[in-house]
Order: structure tokens, then sequence, then C-alpha cells
């Protein structure tokens, strides 16, 4: 069932920066403004802990960091290793085909997208419902 | 004089008026009759003979009394009484056969001699039987192999005149073989009387001549037993006999003669000395298990019916044998009903064998294809008989293998067991291969079918008799087994006449001589 | 009840059979139906008498010496008579549509010969001697012959040889020398409580004696001895179903079963150790057999593979000399039997309905045919022991058992076979509904019409709109009935065996 | 009615399904029965009801007490809110096998006995199958197999453990078992597969996609829960228990971050997830049991949310993949909002419902002084974000735009997802609720002042080491792939090879026969040879021949018999 067009509020707009990179930058502004707030308190407050190390000054924020940075970057090389094209194990494996549309409601309402770049995108949403309705047949 | 004293002496008389009747006659229906006739009189009297021996009686009966040991003496006890019974009754039952079975195979105007040598052979057979004296027992042997000449050089093929020869040159030689034994056996005991041989072995002082006698007797009962590997007469006579003969033979010939080692090894040479001290089982064991396992293949790769069922009954002898051999009363009552239900099953057999031949001209297995459509009840009798000759439970060859192997197992003698049964699963495969070609094959003529009709009632119903008579004896097993065991008793009891004759008494008569 | 009237009901019915014939085929194929509620109330007679701890006998008829034919009723006994004759009304039921619509020729001698067939299991199940089961056995063999070849094709016949070159040669061969090997030790064949072959009969003997017994039986199929089983199934869908499925290969391990407890005893089985070389067999075809099921395409063959496995569960179970397996191999006697015998009715509908033999050819059948797949799925279940299926008990019941004199191994082959045969049993029927349908455009006649329709509803199959779409070509509706039937016991047994426990607890184990 | 327990309401309910025609109908019972049930349990009595005699054993089947009563409680909840999510599909086999499938969940957790939870631990195998048949391609036909295939190896593990334990104890009771024996060593593992330990997982990765929208959020709910449930009850304080969980927090996180299927990263993440549940059984303490019951039952609602969402982006677009999706948020805002409340949870950000139940485990482990554990937990919660936290929303609502606008997940999935994540809030801002549930009876304050500050301090520097890969272009890319995983080994490895020394094998199987074969067939020519009509031992002899052996066995006989005088 398609949402209504003539909704009293558009949630959406909570999000629009996320496109803005003027209001990205300074939501990342504030974020690391945050950091350094909460690294100071950390200094000045002393914490329980269980271990030793964790009462060092400042281990939740470097850890966080490396770990958060480590994980993406080995994550990164674990690819080149395990990356196979997606019918690696088989043509009609879940990876290669369709998901069978009959279950789903694929809506794609163009006239609701206030916010498209609207040069590119129907090409491409024409061609994909193209494509599913072929897929559909099998 | 009551009339059932004179019963076994009837035996005899009965054929032996009834031959020269025939001959008189000169007619083949008449003949037919006569034969038929006298066929179901000795069965009766056989009857007879068994209902009174059964409780272990036994008959001596002093032909034209004089008493033995000079005079010929009948002397019946239930083994030789039950050998009787098979002997006529499979007469009977085949004579009813031979109205239709005979019509084609035999020139018209050779049906009274026929029968006449029908009439012949079964004397000689129920002779030897029933005779206590050993050269007795010679005599009606050439008697019966002379009429048994005759009769298989009746047949239509050419091949039957050489086969007769053949079966002729190799029966005189174990006639005369049985003859040299009995001459041996009177040279070391001054008799010819069974029971009094019997009684004077022990004492005789030329064992040498014993010996001679007891070899002689070995070979020459196996000759005429058809005992692998002196059975090669046997084949020939079967295939190239008329199928009527044939199963008349295959239901007697071979069994009297085995009647007659049972009779010599066991009462008149005594357990001890044929076993015991001769150590007969080795000579006859591996010969019996030759048989039965090489015949048994050998059965398996014949083109034709009839010689596949003559090598089968070559086998089937290798069991009695085998059974006898074990000296042992499971072991011989064994073979005793084998003798009994291999009678009734190879006759049957080669009756339904002579059906196929009176339709189609021959028997070629090859050539059988259809046959189940065309002639439903053939086929069905023959698939009813095989089962029995296999061994299927519910007929009688079940008992037969039954005990035998029980036997076998009872003394330890497992690979015997495993032979027997090696030799039951190949009679599986070669009754299979028939049956299979008959019901599943298509006929093999030009037309693709098979244009015969169902062989005629006369010839049906005897052998259905005979085929109803197996499965009785397989549900009611203990009717031939009693009669087996009681037999088996009485041969292992050994010398026939200690208990009857008083020793001193013998010795005074015997010694006179 | 004397269990003698057993063997009445399909021996009186063979008359009328004939008498009706083929001309009133409904009337003839009636009296079979009333001679099966009739033998199903003498067997259900039977078992209120065993189930009390009685037990029925009939008289005893001579037949060599000690040896006699006799008849009496025990619980394993009254419970394989229980199942073939409640099956066979069932798969009477089912014969009317299939061999109907099939136009099978000869269903007149087809019906004389299953009536015998019936006759011969009944008198196995109550045989109360070895002697009696052993002919009760050639009875059986030589009854079902004519079933096997009714086709009368060259398979067939080629068929009908393996058949009956097997069975009778393994019968004669082990079976015979084996029975005749423990009358001429013990001077007995009778089925006694606790068993006859004592433990002073050594070990070698009695190992060698149980080989002869569970190879002689070839109908319990083990390997090498399992030819015939595969080679049957050129039969009549019912035959397969009732006889190759229950009554005959049934017949083989009930037989095992019944002499493992009542000939050897499970204490001297277990005391001497005697089977444990065959258990290494009886395993090796578990999974051997689940391993050749794989390879075949043809369902019919892949089920008869799939029964040699499960025999060999139920052989298992019989050496395992415990009380605990042997009654959960009798247990699996009844539920595999209900199980395989839905997944044949299931595969001789898809025949009848679809034209259909072969395992691939199955893609999207689901959609034409779903109650027969489900019937099938859950038949699939029963043999491979899930809930809500009643194989699982049985199965539990043997794995049990292993452990009762140390077996653990056998344990984890049990589980094995239970993944193989989601591998090659359940994943029949999941195909059918789950696989999408094959391109039908390459198909002739009067399915291109439905192709573009089916297409865009395959996916939605078993919702209450195409329940109503009139896409469903089943089987005749006697066959249909049937199978419901089969696949409702196998459920029903696994929230309720109480009825068989009941009656396995009066089996005497020594 | 002793017998009457929930799990036989969703069983009944199941079986009555098939009866009702009409859709909407099936969907409302379907709805109905959890919420009756939740009722049920929540009224009843901690004891053992519903004892049951079968063939000589006691089956437990209702034993209530805080830990079943739990994750009862949850299932429940699960079970009800899934419908909700799936009051669309008309799919009669879908609804049938989520009524099952949760009532099973349910009836295992009552059990009182290893038979009774063998039983329903099977009917969860066979019952969930059918979500991911259901969606009724080729490739999820053969992941079902796959999946089954595994989920019946641990139901026939735990009926041999269950078997040779109750051979060594003599009793089927479920209760806590010490490690030691063939049987508790097969009913862990089995329980281990079901719970995806390290190398018995991927099951989970390969199945969870491929099972139908609606579907994938049934089946994360209950099966591992269950096995947490079971691993608690019976193996609590076992100590391999904390290395295995370790591991299983720490390896999924690396194979998430670079997963393009979105609903496969929530796959790997859920297996992460298991990992904390799995190091507090290890751990065993009261404290740490609370903390898995606590973890399970809010993990149990935000990955039911994350998997919510991102079906409900499937159910609009048709696809879950990375590489396909991107800037959903400015036509589905609402689910990108709940998308974000689960990530939120699941990363654990105060006033989350995750941070209220992690922490519970990371003071058990602090309390026991496993540091390494307790470090690697903290390395995982980093994991945790960058995948769940981060990837999931960023790449399927915020990301590049793919130009897809698909219109807002239906109502009932957004009441669903609602639902969902207000439980999630409430949760995290009323940690007493769900703390009064527990097991134990252990005080616990999560939100302290120092707990804040640290947590909060992690997941800011790991949101600015995000903005810092993102800038430095290190954070790999969405890329249409699959990266093969441990069942590389059975979908690719095993096959291949037996495809390469099958052949070898046939022949070496067949040498034996085709040896026997052609001795038996030479020897059999040879008699052949022998008994053919025209052969030695068939042809007719001549009488030359005939006397000739006559002869020579008269001689033997003669001989033998004077030999032995």
């Amino acid at each position: 069932m398609p949402s209504k067009s003539n909704k009293p509020y558009d949630f959406a707009a909570w999000f629009t920066w996320v496109d803005n990179p003027v209001r990205v930058r300074r939501v990342v502004r504030a974020l690391l403004i945050f950091c350094a707030v909460l690294f100071v308190i950390d200094l000045l407050y002393h914490r329980h802990a269980y271990f030793g190390f964790e009462q060092s000054r400042g281990f939740y924020a470097i850890s966080g960091f490396v770990a958060f940075a480590g994980i993406v970057i080995l994550a990164g090389q674990l690819r080149r290793l395990i990356r196979r094209e997606e019918n690696y194990y088989s043509p009609e494996s879940i990876d290669g085909e369709k998901y069978p549309p009959n279950e789903l409601s694929i809506i794609d309402n163009k006239q609701r997208s206030e916010f498209t770049d609207s040069q590119q995108n129907e090409s491409i949403t024409s061609r994909s419902t193209a494509h599913m309705d072929q897929g559909g047949d099998k | 004089m009551n009339f059932f004293d004179q019963v076994p002496a009837l035996q005899i008389a009965v054929p032996l008026i009834g031959a020269p009747v025939c001959v008189l006659l000169r007619n083949g229906r008449a003949a037919w009759a006569v034969t038929q006739f006298c066929s179901v009189i000795c069965t009766l009297l056989s009857c007879m003979l068994v209902a009174a021996t059964r409780d272990g009686t036994v008959i001596r009966y002093e032909l034209g009394s004089w008493s033995a040991p000079s005079g010929i003496e009948y002397y019946v006890d239930i083994v030789n009484a039950s050998v009787l019974l098979v002997v006529s009754f499979i007469s009977a039952i085949v004579c009813l056969y031979a109205y239709r079975g005979a019509e084609k195979e035999i020139q018209q105007d050779k049906h009274y001699l026929f029968y006449t040598g029908w009439l012949l052979c079964i004397t000689g057979l129920l002779g030897i039987v029933i005779t206590g004296d050993a050269f007795n027992a010679f005599v009606f042997l050439e008697i019966s192999s002379l009429a048994t000449y005759l009769l298989i050089s009746l047949g239509p093929d050419r091949n039957s005149l050489t086969a007769a020869f053949r079966y002729l040159i190799m029966g005189s030689i174990g006639a005369s073989f049985i003859l040299i034994g009995v001459g041996f056996l009177f040279a070391a005991t001054g008799s010819l009387n069974m029971a009094d041989i019997s009684a004077r072995i022990p004492i005789a002082d030329s064992p040498r001549t014993v010996l001679v006698a007891f070899s002689f007797l070995t070979v020459g009962l196996m000759i005429k037993a058809a005992i692998f590997p002196l059975h090669a007469w046997l084949a020939n006579a079967y295939h190239y006999a008329p199928v009527t003969v044939t199963a008349l033979l295959s239901g007697t010939a071979t069994k009297v003669s085995l009647y007659l080692l049972l009779r010599f090894f066991f009462n008149v040479f005594g357990i001890q000395f044929s076993f015991g001290q001769m150590l007969l089982n080795y000579v006859l064991l591996p010969a019996a298990i030759a048989g039965f396992v090489l015949m048994s293949v050998v059965a398996l790769y014949q083109s034709d019916l009839r010689r596949m069922l003559a090598y089968s009954s070559v086998a089937q002898i290798g069991y009695i044998v085998a059974g006898i051999c074990l000296v042992s009363p499971l072991g011989i009552s064994a073979g005793i009903v084998h003798i009994i239900n291999h009678a009734l099953i190879k006759s049957a057999l080669f009756m339904a064998t002579g059906c196929i031949v009176y339709r189609l001209g021959h028997a070629h297995i090859q050539s059988l294809g259809g046959m189940a459509k065309q002639m439903p009840i053939t086929t069905a009798a023959f698939i009813a008989s095989g089962l029995s000759l296999i061994g299927v439970p519910l007929t009688a060859g079940f008992i037969s293998k039954f005990n035998l192997i029980a036997a076998m197992l009872e003394q330890g003698w497992w690979i015997g067991a495993a032979l027997i049964l090696a030799s039951s699963l190949m009679a599986t495969l070669y009754i299979g291969r028939v049956v299979e070609i008959m019901i599943f094959r298509k006929p093999r003529t030009s037309t693709g079918t098979l244009e015969v009709n169902e062989a005629p009632m006369q010839m049906l119903i005897p052998l259905w008799l005979l085929i109803a008579l197996s499965i009785v004896f397989g549900i009611f097993g203990n009717e031939t087994l009693s009669i087996a065991s009681a037999g088996a008793e009485r041969l292992l009891t050994g010398p026939l006449a200690p208990a009857l004759v008083p020793e001193s008494a013998y010795l005074s008569t015997g010694a006179g001589q | 009840m004397n269990p003698l009237w057993t063997l009445l009901p399909p021996l009186a019915v063979i008359p009328f059979i004939l008498f009706f014939g083929e001309k009133r085929r409904n009337l003839r194929e009636l009296s079979i139906i009333v001679a099966g509620f009739v033998l199903l109330f003498i067997n259900n007679r039977i078992y209120n008498d065993v189930v009390q701890g009685a037990s029925p006998e009939s008289g005893s008829l001579a037949m060599m010496g000690e040896l006699s034919m006799k008849l009496s009723a025990e619980p394993i006994g009254n419970l394989f008579a229980l199942l073939a004759s409640f099956l066979w009304v069932i798969t009477t039921v089912y014969s009317i549509g299939y061999m109907r619509s099939h136009k099978e020729i000869n269903q007149t001698r087809f019906y004389i010969c299953f009536a015998i067939a019936i006759a011969a299991v009944m008198s196995a199940a109550y045989a109360d001697n070895l002697l009696t089961l052993f002919i009760a056995y050639e009875a059986l063999t030589l009854s079902t012959l004519p079933l096997v070849t009714h086709a009368g094709t060259d398979a067939a016949r080629q068929g009908g040889k393996t058949y009956i070159r097997l069975l009778m040669g393994t019968s004669i061969g082990l079976l015979m020398p084996a029975v005749i090997w423990t009358f001429v030790l013990t001077g007995t064949t009778d089925f006694e409580a606790g068993g006859i072959l004592g433990p002073e009969i050594g070990t070698t003997t009695l190992a060698i004696l149980a080989g002869l017994y569970v190879f002689g039986i070839g109908k319990a199929a083990i390997m090498p001895f399992h030819r015939w089983l595969p080679a049957a199934m050129v039969a009549p869908t019912p035959v397969s179903a009732l006889l190759h499925a229950v009554a005959v290969v049934k017949t083989g391990v009930f037989a095992l079963l019944k002499i493992a407890t009542y000939t050897f005893g499970v204490d001297t089985l277990a005391a001497s150790g005697a089977g444990e070389w065959i258990l290494w067999i009886a395993t090796f075809t578990v999974l051997a057999s689940s391993l050749i099921a794989f390879t075949k395409d043809n369902l019919k063959a892949r089920l008869a593979y799939s029964t040699v496995s499960q025999l060999s569960y139920i052989i298992i179970a019989a050496l395992l000399a415990s009380s605990t397996a042997i009654t959960g191999g009798a247990m699996h006697i009844v539920m595999h039997g209900f199980a395989k015998i839905t997944l044949f009715f299931c595969a001789g509908a898809i025949l009848v309905a679809a034209h259909k033999t072969l395992i691939s050819e199955l893609d999207g059948l689901g959609k034409t045919m779903p109650i027969t797949m489900v019937a099938f799925t859950i038949g699939s279940l029963g043999i491979i022991g899930l809930p809500p299926a009643s194989g699982l008990w049985s199965k539990l019941m043997i794995a049990q058992g292993t452990l009762d004199n140390g077996y653990i191994w056998i344990i984890a082959v049990l589980m094995l076979s239970t993944l193989l045969n989601i591998g090659y049993l359940l994943v029949i029927p999941l195909r059918a509904f789950f696989k999408p349908l094959p391109a039908p455009q390459s198909e002739d006649n009067h399915h291109s019409h439905d192709s573009t329709h089916a297409s865009d509803e395959s996916y939605d199959l078993l919702s209450s709109n195409s329940m109503q779409a009139a896409g469903w070509q089943e089987a005749p509706a006697p066959s249909l009935w049937a199978i419901v039937m089969t696949s409702s016991v196998v459920i029903l047994l696994f929230f309720y065996p109480a009825p068989l426990v009941e009656l396995l607890e009066q089996v005497q184990w020594r | 009615m002793t017998l009457a327990q929930p799990a036989f309401l969703f069983l009944a309910a199941a079986a009555g399904c098939a009866f009702i025609r009409n859709a909407k109908l099936r969907a409302l019972l379907l709805l109905a029965v959890p919420c009756i049930s939740l009722l049920w349990v929540a009224l009843l009595d901690s004891g053992t009801h519903a004892t049951v005699q079968y063939a000589g054993l006691t089956l437990e089947m209702m034993r209530v007490d805080g830990l079943s009563r739990i994750f009862a409680i949850i299932f429940s909840i699960a079970a009800g809110l899934s419908a909700l999510y799936a009051w669309h599909v008309r799919d009669l086999m879908q609804q049938i096998a989520t009524l099952a499938y949760a009532g099973a969940a349910i009836g295992g957790v009552f059990a009182g006995d290893l038979l009774t939870l063998f039983l329903y631990w099977e009917v969860t195998a066979v019952a969930s199958v059918f979500l991911i048949w259901a969606r009724r391609t080729h490739g999820a036909f053969s992941t079902g197999m796959r999946y089954l295939l595994i989920q019946v190896l641990s139901g026939v593990l735990l009926l041999m453990g269950l078997l040779l334990h109750y051979q060594d104890s003599g009793s089927m009771a479920f209760t806590s078992m010490t490690l030691g024996s063939i049987g508790t060593w097969c009913i862990f593992i089995a329980f281990g597969i079901k719970c995806a330990f390290p190398l018995l997982h991927n099951w989970l990765q390969d199945s969870y996609p491929a099972a139908t929208v609606t579907g994938t959020v049934v089946l994360s709910a209950f099966t591992t829960k269950m096995a947490v449930y079971a691993l608690a009850r019976g193996f609590p304080g076992t100590e391999i228990l904390v290395y295995i969980g370790a591991v299983m927090t720490l390896f999924p996180i690396f194979f998430a971050e670079i997963e393009n299927d979105l609903r496969r990263v929530l796959a790997y993440s859920l297996n992460n997830q298991l990992g904390f549940m799995v190091v507090g059984v290890g751990i065993g303490t009261p404290l740490a049991i609370n903390g898995t019951a606590a973890h399970a039952f809010c993990h149990i609602l935000y990955k039911a949310l994350l998997f919510m969402s991102i079906g409900a982006v499937l159910f609009r677009t048709g696809t879950s993949k990375a590489s396909e999706l991107g800037g959903l948020y400015r036509t589905m805002p609402k689910t990108a909002i709940f998308c974000l409340i689960g990530a939120a949870s699941i990363s654990a950000v105060p006033l989350f419902s995750g941070f209220v139940s992690k922490s519970l485990i990371l003071s058990a482990a602090g309390k026991e002084g496993y540091w390494l554990i307790w470090i690697a937990l903290l390395i995982a919660s980093a994991g945790v974000l960058s995948h769940s936290g981060i990837k999931i929303p960023y790449a399927a609502f915020f990301a590049k735009d793919c130009g897809k606008r698909p219109a807002e997940a239906p109502r009932h999935m957004l009441w669903a997802m609602g639902i969902t994540a207000s439980l999630c809030v409430l949760i995290g801002i009323f940690p007493g609720v769900l703390y009064s549930l527990l097991p134990n009876d252990v005080p616990y304050h999560p939100y302290t002042f120092g707990h804040i500050l640290t947590q909060l301090q992690l997941l800011g520097f790991a949101l600015l080491a995000f903005v810092f890969v993102m800038k430095t272009g290190l954070h790999p890319h969405e890329i249409r792939a699959v990266n093969v995983d441990s069942d590389w080994i059975y979908r690719k490895f095993l096959p291949k090879q037996i495809k390469r020394i099958s052949p070898t094998i046939g022949i070496l199987v067949s040498l034996p026969g085709k040896w026997l074969a052609n001795a038996v067939a030479h020897s059999t020519a040879q008699l052949a040879k022998l008994s053919e009509p025209r052969g030695v031992l068939a042809r007719g002899w001549s009488i030359n021949s005939m006397v000739f052996i006559l002869t020579v066995v008269m001689g033997l006989v003669l001989i033998f018999n004077f030999g032995k005088v």
C-alpha cells in the first residue's frame, strides 16, 4: 500500500543534512567537540574499574578509535582474500538470483521525490523495474 | 492257507502271468488293460505287505514250500515292502499315463510287445526286491534288465537302439559282477540265502573270498544304480527311450538297485563289516558327492529336457547314496525317504516332459517358449514337480532334503551339507531356466505363436495324481518318514536272520549241504 | 482367538474374486475389502488376547517327526499381522484407483495372488516354529512372483528373474540349512521365550548360524542380497507398496526379530556377541544403500534403496540383542511400514496422474498434486524420524538399544543415515513444492495454456486462492483416500504410539 | 488439562490454520495466539507441570522457572511482533511454519527433560526451514536443504548425546551438566550448532538472507536463542564457553564489515551478539546468567527491529544489497528512524536496550577477572557499532543515493517496527522492568556516571574513527560480491574433491566385483565346456570309455579293499 503523499509531517526532513556537505561538516565538528569534552571529563573523573589498564586515561577513547579503525582496515584486507563473484557457489544461489517479486510490493513513486537529483534517476529506476519483471517470469 | 499268506508270491506271479497273456492277446489296447490291471493288483498287494510289515514284522515266504536256505525264500520287511509299493505304484500310474503317452512314440503293432516288456520289467524289479535269495535276485535282475533293453529300444529315435545297446553292455557287466559277487559269497558261506549268508559271514574263514565278493558287488551295484562315475549308460537310456518308459524306469529301476545295495551291505555283510571294516562309505561317499555336484552342473547345461532330467536323476541318486553313507538312523531314513519321494517327483517330471513331447514331438529346452500359454496345465505340473525337486517346503522333496541335511549336520559333515545345498541351488537354476522359458519366452516359430493344444486328460490325470501325492507327502511327511525310519531301524539292526532262526539250527542245516 | 482363522479371509475370498471376475469388478473389489475387514477384526481379537498376556494357538499339524506346522500368536507377530491386514484393506482401496486408471491387465489374477500373499504373510506372522515360518516364507516368495512379473514386459521378466533367484537361492542355500542346523542342535524349531539356543553352543557356531539366518532371509535385503528389491520395482505400484514396502520385506525382518528373540534369545545373542560381525555389514548396508539412493533418479528405485537401508535398521535392531532394540525394531516395522507405503502410494499416484517416474521431472508438481506431495512429505518425515511423524519413536528405541550392549558407534551410523535420508528422500516432495516450475513451453499439449498462468501463481501455492484454483490433477479418489489414510496414521502414531508399546510390553524376553 | 501448555496452543493453531480458508483470519490467529501465550506465560506458576509417562521415561513438558519464563515471554513477544509484521502475508505455509516454529521454541524452553527438548528441537528445525523454502527459488531451495541438514545434524547429535547421557547418569532430566563424557559433548556440540559456534556457524549466514522478508524476522528470534537458553540451562559456568563466545564476538565483525547483503550483515551481527551471550553462559555467575538472559531478551527485539527495517526495504525495493541501496531516507524516513533505533540499541548507546543488557555481561566478565575476554568484548562492541550501528542504516538509508524512491513501508510493518522500537527504548530507559524478569536476583545498576561516560567515549571515538576512515577512503566500498566463509569447505571444496575422486573410487569399488565376475565367468566357462551337451561330462560316453572307467573303478575298489587287509 503506497503511503499517502499529503502527510502532515515528513520525517525525511530530519535527515536532509546528510546530503548537504556543509551540514555534514558541521555535524562532524560537533562530534569532535563532543568527543573532546568526553575525553576531558574522563581525565578528571575517577572511574571505577575492574582492571588496571582500564583505569589508564583515555583508555576507552583510544580503544574505541583504534578498534573501529582496525576492524575496518583489517576487514578491507580480508576482502581481498575472500571476495568472489556473486554466483560463485552456483548460478542458482540466492546471491545471484532476484527476490521473487510476488511476495513484495515494490513501489517506486517518483512524484514524491522532492529530494531527487532528478537528472539521473529515472533511467536507473525504470531499468531496474523492467529487469525485475523479467525475473518474475522465471 | 489263507489268502494273505500267498501275497508275496502273488506279487511276482501276477505280472509274470500277465506278460504272456499280453503276448497272446496281440492287441495293444488289451495288453494295456492287462498291464494296468496287473499293476493295480500289484500295488494293492504291496500295500498289504507294507501294512503288514509296518510294525517290524518280517514275512518269510518259502516259494513252493521249499524251505530256505536250499529253497528260494521271499523275505519281506518294511524296507523292501516300501520299495515294492513304490515300484508297483509307479508302474500303475505310469501305465495309466501310457495309454495315450505311448501311442505316438511306439509303433502301433509293437504295443503288445511293449506291454509285455513292461510287465516283465516289473516282474523283475519286484522280484529283486522281494526275494531273499541272492542268486534269485540276480535272476530277476537279468529279467528286468532284458525287458528294459527291449523297452528302451522301442524308442522312436534311431539312437534308442544304440542307447539300449550301451545299456545292455553296461547292464550285463553290472549283472555279471553281481553274479561273481554272489558266487564268491556262496563259495565263502555255502549259502545263497541272504539271511543265511548274513548269519554265516562272520564265521567265514576265507576273508579274501568275502573281500572279492564285496568288491564285485560294490561295483556291480554301482553300475546298476547309476552311481557316478558309472552312470553314463543312464543318460542315453533315459534320453532316447520312449518318455513313458523313462518315467517308469526313473521311478523304479535305479531305486531297486539302491535297495539291493542297502540290503547287501547293511544286512548281508552287516554294518560292522561294510562300513566299519571295509569303509564302504569311503568309496561311495566321494562318488555320491561328486555325482550330485557334477551332475547338477551338467544338468544345467543340457539342451534337451529329458537329458537334463536324466542327469538330475544321477545327482539325486547321489543324495540317496550320501544319506545312506552316513550309516545313521536319520541318514538312512533320509535316503529311503528320498528313494520314495524322488520316484514320485522324477516320474512326474518325466511324465510332464512326456506331455510336451506328445504335443511338440521333441523336448528341446530352447524351443519351449510360449508353453505356459498353450499348455498351462502341463507347465503348472512341471513347475509343481520342479519345485518338489528343488525341495521347496510343502513338497515331498523338502522332506527328503531337510532330513538329508539334518543327517549330514548331525554327523558334523557340514561340507557335505553345503555341497547338497549348492547342488540344490543348481537344481533351482536348471529347473528355473526351463520354467522361465516356458513362461516368458516367446515361441521360436516363424509365426511367433505355438500351435499346440494341451496334452490329453488321460496323461494329465496320472501326472497330477503323482504331484498331488508328492504334495501330500510334503505336508504329511510323517507318512513316508515313519516308514523310512522303520526301514532304517531295520537296516541298522544288522544281519537279517539271527533273531528268527536259531543260530545252532542254522549252522547244522547250512553246514550239512 | 485361534490364529488359524486369519488364514480364512484371504483364502476364502479367492473364489469370490474368481467368481466376480473382470465383469463385476466393483463386487470383486468389494469382496476383498470385506475380507480385509474381517481379517482385521480377527487380528484385533487376537490383539485383545495377546495384550492381556494370553497366547492363543492353533492345533499342530505334524510334518516330520517332532516337527510340525503350527500357528500361535505372540506380540511381535500380532503387531505385524495387524499392520499387514490393515494395509491390505487400504492397498485394495488404492488399487481400485490405480489399477483401473492405469488400465492394468489381468486384474483378477493380480488380486488372487495378492490374497494368497496375504495368507502367507499371516501364517508367517503367527508361525509358532521355524519350520512354519520357513514354509510361509517360501509360499510368500512364490505367490508374489506373478505380481512382480505382472506387466509381462522384458523388464518385468528380468526383475522377476532376479527376484526369484535371489530369494529362492538365499532361502534354500542359507535359511534352510540354518533351520535344519538349529533343529539338529536343539532337537526342536519351536519359538520359545528366551530362545532355544543356549550358551553351551559355541560362539563360532552361533555366529555362523546368525549369519545364515540374516543372509538366508533374503527378504531382509541385507547387502549383498538386496538386488531383488530394486528389481522387484517393475511390479505395479500397489504391489511395490504393500509387498515390497511392507509385507514381503517386513516378513524378512520380522522373521529376524522373531528368531533373535525366540530362537537365539536376547541373552544368548548378547552374551556370545554372535551377531556383531553382521552388525558391521548391516550398518554398511544402511549407509551404502543410502548413497546408492542418491544416485537414483527413478522414484521407485530410490524408494527401494531407501527401503533396503531402513530394513537394515531392523536387522541391526535384531542383532543388538537387547529388548529395547528389538521392541524398537518391531515398532519400526509398523512405523516404517506406514511411512513407506505412503511414499509408494504417492509414487503410484504421480505415475497415474502426472505420468512421471523420474524425480528430476517433479519440479513444480506440488502445485498440481498438493495432497499427494504433502503426504509424501509426511511419509519422508516418518522415515527420517522427525516430528511430527512416527518414525522417531522406533528410531529412538533402536538407538537406545544400541547402548544396552555397548554398540555406541551404531548410533552414529543411525544418525548419519538420518541426515542422508533428508538428502535423498525429503528432497523429493520439497523440490516438487519449492523449486519453481520448469519452463513449460517445450512441453506439448493442454499444459501450454496453463503455463503462463502457472508461472505467476507458482509462488503462492497452498495459499487459499490457489486451493480453489482448478489446477489440481490428483490421482483418482480411492487412491487419494488411501494416501490420506496412511499418512494420517504416520502422524497419529507419533502422538499415540501407546497401543504398540502396550502390545510389545507383552513380549517375553526370557 | 494437565498437559496444557503454550506450545500446544501454537501447534494446535498451526494445525488449525490449514483449515482456515480466509487468509486474513489466519493472520489474525497468528497475532492472537502469541498474545494469549504471553498472558499465559506471565501467569504461570513456577514449578513442573504437564508430566507424561512414555515407555518408562518421565517427560516433564513444563518446567517453569525464572530462566524459562523470560525466554518464553520474549519468544511470545517476538512471535506477536513478527506476526504483526507479516500481516500482509497470505502464504498458508509460512503462517503454519511461523506458528509451529514459535510454539516449538517456547515448548523447548519449558522442556524439563532432554527428550522433550529434543522433540521441540527437531520441530523448530523442520518448521523453520519452510520459512526459507517459502521464497520458492532455486537458491532458497538449496539453502534450505543445507539449513535443514545442519539443524537436523544438531538434533541427532542431541539425541545421541541424550541417550549416552541417560546411559551414564540414568536420568533424562535437563539440568546442569559437566563436559566430560561423549554424551555431554554430543549435547554440547548439538547446542553449539544451533548457537552458531565458530566453524559451526555458517548455516546462519547462509540461510537468514535466503528466507522470505518476514521469515527472516521470525528466524532471527528463535533458533539461536533457544540454543542460548539450552546452554544456559545445561552448561552454565563451562569455561570453554567463555573462549568460544569471545571468538564468536570477534570474527563475524570482519565478515559483516565487507558483506554486501545487508540481511547477511545482520546475520553476522547476530552471530556476534550470540557470542556475548555465550560468554555470559561460560562465566556462569548469577550476574552473568542474568546478563545472558537480558541480552537475549533485548537482542531478540533490536535484531528483529533491524531485520524488519531491512525487510521493509527489501519489500519495497526488491533488494537488500548495500551496493544497490542508499539514500532511502527520502521516501522511507520512518523505517530509517526505526532502523536507527535498532542500530543504537545494538550498539549499546545509553538509553537504548543493548546498553542495559550488554553491560551485565561485561561487568560479569570484569568481576571474574577475564581481562582478555573483556578486551575482546570491548573490541567486539566497537565492531558492532561499525557494522550494525553504522553500516546498516548508513548503507540503506543514507549513503550515496541509489535513485530508488520506494514508498514507505506498509502500515502494519511500521506498527510492528514502532512497537519493537519503543520496547527497545523503554527497556533502555527503564531497565528495572527487564531486570525484574531475570532469573537470578542480583542487583545491578547500568546507569552509573562512569559507565555512561566510558560507553559514550567508546562510541564517540569509534564514530570519529568512522569519519576518519570515510575521509581517507579506507572504508571498504559496497560492491556486488560474496565472501567465502567456512561453508566454502562443504559448498565448494568437498563437492569438487568428491567430483574429482569419485571416478577413481568408482573404479576401485567396481574392481573387486569385476574380478569376481571375471573369475566366476571364467570358471563357469570351464565348467560349461565340460558340461554342455558335447562336453566331456555330458556327452554319451562310448562303451569303450565306460568300460575303461569301470575297470579303473573296479581296480581302485579292489586296491582299496585289499589294502586294508
